[in-house]
């Protein structure tokens, strides 16, 4: 059965608007992989530091910035200080207006707080000159203000007095920070992943090399319920599910007639292949 | 398929006397001058240094003789894919995808097919398509198909604006191949290299124009589209055993055979390794940790 | 956000969209702004927040080892002289041949024996049986120097099977992304455009 | 020459760079920075050679008739914007600059991307087919994943979610696994041919 490509596309519009205007409320159950994330977080000492990276480009914004906005709630709620940069050249703007906004929302102070240091490309080299010294690799933070001018990173020379690193990503840049600064400093690695990237990980979490991964829109979804907060993508879970189920819906279909088109075929023409 | 046998580059030797300077120094100085060598990274020394002798041997002894490479049924599809598109008097697209340059190991060995493509549409009288992301991979497409061209003795084939860069940007890239594919209506579409997000629209575009589609990628997201959407696929390191069986390259076959050597140790030492485990020795799987 | 940002994130959004009915010249604007847009980003963020402070300010400041960066930028922009191009081949060269040993070991611990240790070290459990098969299961069916005959067919085939349910969790997560997206531009469009939805 | 000196300079980098990571010193640290320095801003150099290559590409497509002109004005003139902009007014919170990017061009990225949504579902429908053993798998794992990772998968059954992580946890690691050991081994052999200078393609045309 040939049908339209925008049939189905109409379908794949339809699941995600109605139940948009229309909530079902449908009840979002907290995984052991977010709570995991949660529990790590929640063992830091106040005051320790978190160096949270957007490593991502501004075309997976919906899904990051929700991820992003979970940790520093988080974070800046038990008074851990954050460390905020970005290796991708777009997430220097994304991380930018985050780290402002959440830390506007909590009252905390620039300098003291939290800090944001800006871009750096060529990943492998920056995270790798991290580990020697931080000034050397963002001599200013964003808003060129000189490093040794902001008194919170004045006491951070490099990965040794970082207490974790959040790198909110959508590609592969998790792994250099394994490869670069877990598996050469040590330093522990939490990733923050758009949902496409969460089975690449796996492989990572259970040799231990990143401490937890909190994986996509629902991901972030769980986080808020664990943080005891309105769930903000509560709403757009009724409409993943249901887009969700009419992919799945679709896949099945497609399989139906397929093996019922082979049936036909092979009574017709005995012996004849399909496919 | 040509063989190229006494083609091989001339290796550097600086490199390897540097390597074995280097290499003196560290060795017998674990015990003796333990405050300038990094103990801790013996391991990752000696997996150094097993690597770099299987892949540099196998390479040396390929010089004189071509290593077997098990036949994959990717490769086997790239000629029947040639032989319709001519048949359809339609063109032939080669894709490297967005997500790699010249330095990465996935376009070098896309590019090594590349070569035996163009030689067989030469033969068969079918220009290639070739829109690129990137003006130095872009130029070394240009060489390779001229070469492949000149070698089936149709060097009239080659049209330098059927072969050029378009744009950087990922999903410009995309919306501009789209675009030669609706008009050019090509009849095999090989999508080998790195690919990322544009894969799968380009994979869906060359199906709505009915190509044959056949790819291959290191990329494993990627992958699962590849394996729905394709008519063919060469699943990560197929790529680079598929570059190697095409062209005879006695480097290519070499470090295939080099890295098979190495699997096998891989999977011989994760076998002692749970051996030892289950009767309770743990300090062997430690030095991994 | 302004109201007249709002109309102007609103319509580009639909421009984009509008290519799902098929190619049009809004799209196709669209496209061409998107891609100068952002060229002209990152033209920006490098210069004023890498090469400012990284290059030119050492180099005012008399940072006189910053010399040799800026002559290996340099010699990149002479592949704008396409008869100099060649001389481009050095930064390249550097650029490739620390990138390649900077790799080498690293590469080597984190997907290489790192992986073989976790593998290797709960072997205890049926998941951490299962997971061993596996793993030397997949290994072996990219081993290229023999024919899958014999032993190493059924082999290769259980690798096969791993593969596949890899592939198609992978699949199933990438849906997920996707449909996330789109739940984002939807409740821009229905929320802060149109209004019909609270945010 | 010009390609004996690029296969030493690599070389020499490579060698360097490797060895460095087996070695407790300072100056060999510090020199190791200094390198790491250096391939950054090659990179931004490089990346600024590709933007003026896009550039001289749209001011030529202006000097052609036909509608391609038109639309590479517009190109032309989102660069232009950003750059008058981002250089004119800075780039801090507030900025026109940071104004365009919040409200054009991550929007505009954001709805391309979100495209796939639509393609994801077309070619579900048309590709997913359980024709053999394996891609009745494939098609399985997907169907389980799909439905298990949202709130309907907890409504179908509690089980769903758990086979879920199981499958994520074991099999679907067992076989990234394999291949990132694979993959692993490929680019490391890449590596070390690269550093011998055998293999050149990196050099661009002629290099080989």
């Amino acid at each position: 059965m040939k049908l339209d490509r925008r049939i189905i596309f109409m379908i794949v519009a339809l699941a995600v608007v109605v139940p948009l205007l229309f909530p079902l409320g449908l009840p979002v159950a907290v995984t052991d992989e977010t709570r995991a994330v949660y529990e790590r977080l929640e063992r830091l000492e106040q005051g320790s530091v978190v160096m949270l990276s957007f490593d991502h480009e501004a075309s997976s914004l919906p899904e990051v910035r929700p991820l992003a906005e979970a940790i520093l709630n988080h974070c800046f709620r038990r008074n851990i200080r954050v460390v905020g940069l970005a290796l991708f050249a777009e997430g220097a703007a994304v991380g930018y207006d985050i780290l402002h906004d959440l830390a506007a929302r909590h009252d905390k102070q620039y300098g003291h707080d939290y800090a944001y240091l800006g871009y750096r490309p060529q990943y492998t080299a920056a995270i790798l000159g991290m580990g020697e010294s931080i000034r050397e690799v963002f001599p200013t933070d964003y808003d060129d203000t000189p490093y040794d001018d902001i008194p919170l990173l004045r006491e951070i020379r490099n990965y040794g007095d970082i207490g974790l690193v959040v790198s909110v990503a959508d590609g592969s840049l998790p792994t250099y920070w394994v490869e670069y600064a877990q598996a050469r400093y040590g330093q522990e690695i939490i990733a923050a992943l758009t949902a496409v990237m969460v089975t690449a990980y796996a492989p990572y979490v259970d040799a231990g090399q990143i401490s937890g991964v909190l994986g996509g829109l629902k991901g972030a979804a769980e986080y808020e319920i664990l943080l005891g907060r309105h769930a903000a993508g509560k709403r757009g879970m009724d409409a993943q599910s249901l887009a969700h189920l009419s992919i799945a819906v679709m896949i099945v279909i497609g399989n139906v007639v397929a093996f019922g088109l082979r049936r036909k075929n092979e009574t017709t023409e005995a012996g004849g292949h399909s496919s | 398929m040509i063989l190229r046998h006494g083609k091989m580059p001339q290796v550097s030797s600086v490199p390897f006397a540097l390597l074995l300077i280097f290499f003196a120094l560290i060795l017998p100085s674990e015990a003796a001058a333990a405050d300038w060598y990094a103990a801790e990274r013996t391991p990752e020394l000696a997996a150094v240094i097993i690597c770099a002798a299987a892949v540099l041997v196998s390479v040396y002894l390929a010089r004189g003789r071509r290593f077997y490479v098990r036949p994959l049924p990717g490769v086997q599809a790239i000629d029947d894919a040639l032989g319709r598109a001519t048949e359809m008097g339609a063109p032939v697209m080669y894709l490297t995808g967005w997500g790699g340059d010249l330095a990465r190991p996935t376009t070098m060995a896309s590019l090594t097919i590349l070569s035996h493509v163009a030689r067989r549409t030469a033969a068969f009288g079918t220009p290639i398509l070739f829109p690129s992301h990137d003006p130095v991979v872009a130029s070394a497409a240009q060489d390779t198909i001229q070469q492949g061209y000149a070698a089936g003795k149709r060097p009239e084939l080659y049209n330098s604006s059927d072969v050029a860069f378009v744009t950087q940007s990922q999903l410009g890239y995309a919306a501009a191949v789209d675009g030669i594919m609706s008009r050019r209506k090509p009849g095999a579409v090989f999508l080998l290299g790195s690919f990322e997000g544009e894969a799968l629209i380009l994979a869906e575009t060359a199906h709505n124009v009915g190509a044959v589609q056949i790819s291959g990628t290191d990329s494993t997201i990627q992958l699962s589209f590849f394996l729905v959407a394709c008519d063919y696929t060469l699943i990560g390191e197929e790529l680079f055993a598929a570059s190697g069986y095409l062209s005879g390259d006695p480097l290519i076959l070499g470090a295939v055979r080099g890295q098979d050597i190495l699997k096998i140790i891989i999977v011989a030492v994760l076998l002692i390794g749970t051996v030892l485990g289950l009767l309770q020795i743990h300090v062997f799987a430690e030095w991994f940790g | 956000m302004s109201d007249i940002g709002i109309w102007i994130t609103a319509l580009a959004t639909l421009a984009i969209y509008s290519f799902l009915y098929r190619d049009n010249p809004f799209y196709k604007a669209a496209e061409y702004l998107l891609i100068g847009l952002t060229v002209g980003y990152s033209l920006v963020i490098s210069v004023k927040t890498v090469l400012w402070p990284g290059l030119v300010l050492p180099l005012l400041g008399g940072d006189t080892a910053k010399i040799i960066p800026l002559v290996l930028g340099g010699l990149m922009f002479i592949r704008l002289v396409p008869k100099l191009g060649g001389w481009s081949r050095i930064p390249l060269a550097v650029y490739v041949g620390a990138g390649a040993g900077v790799s080498i070991p690293a590469m080597l611990k984190a997907r290489v024996l790192q992986q073989m240790g976790a593998t290797m070290s709960n072997v205890t459990t049926i998941s951490g049986v299962i997971m061993l098969v596996g793993v030397i299961t997949t290994i072996l069916y990219f081993y290229f120097s023999r024919e899958q005959k014999g032993l190493l067919q059924p082999v290769a085939k259980i690798g096969t099977y791993y593969m596949m349910i890899f592939f198609g969790a992978t699949f199933g997560y990438t849906v997920m992304s996707r449909v996330s997206l789109l739940i984002g531009r939807m409740e821009f469009l229905l929320g802060d455009w149109l209004r019909l939805i609270a945010r | 020459m010009l390609r004996k000196i690029p296969v030493m300079v690599c070389a020499v980098c490579g060698v360097f760079m490797a060895a460095q990571y087996f070695i407790v010193s300072g100056p060999v640290s510090q020199l190791y920075g200094t390198v790491l320095d250096w391939m950054q801003i090659i990179f931004v150099c490089a990346l600024l050679v590709g933007i003026l290559h896009v550039i001289t590409r749209q001011i030529k497509n202006i000097s052609r008739p036909g509608p391609e002109r038109w639309y590479a004005m517009i190109a032309l003139f989102g660069i232009a914007l950003m750059v008058v902009l981002g250089f004119g007014w800075g780039i801090s919170r507030g900025s026109p600059f940071l104004w365009v990017f919040d409200h054009v061009q991550a929007p505009m990225q954001t709805t391309v991307f979100s495209l796939l949504a639509f393609y994801v579902a077309s070619a579900a429908y048309r590709g997913f087919r359980a024709r053999h053993a394996e891609s009745a798998v494939l098609v399985l794992a997907a169907l389980i994943v799909l439905l298990g990772r949202v709130p309907v998968g907890e409504i179908i059954s509690p089980y769903v979610p758990q086979t879920v992580s199981w499958v994520l946890n074991v099999p679907a690691v067992a076989a990234k696994r394999a291949i990132l050991i694979g993959i692993g081994l490929g680019m490391t052999a890449t590596a070390i041919k690269v550093i011998a200078g055998m293999e050149r393609t990196y050099l661009g045309s002629g290099g080989r």
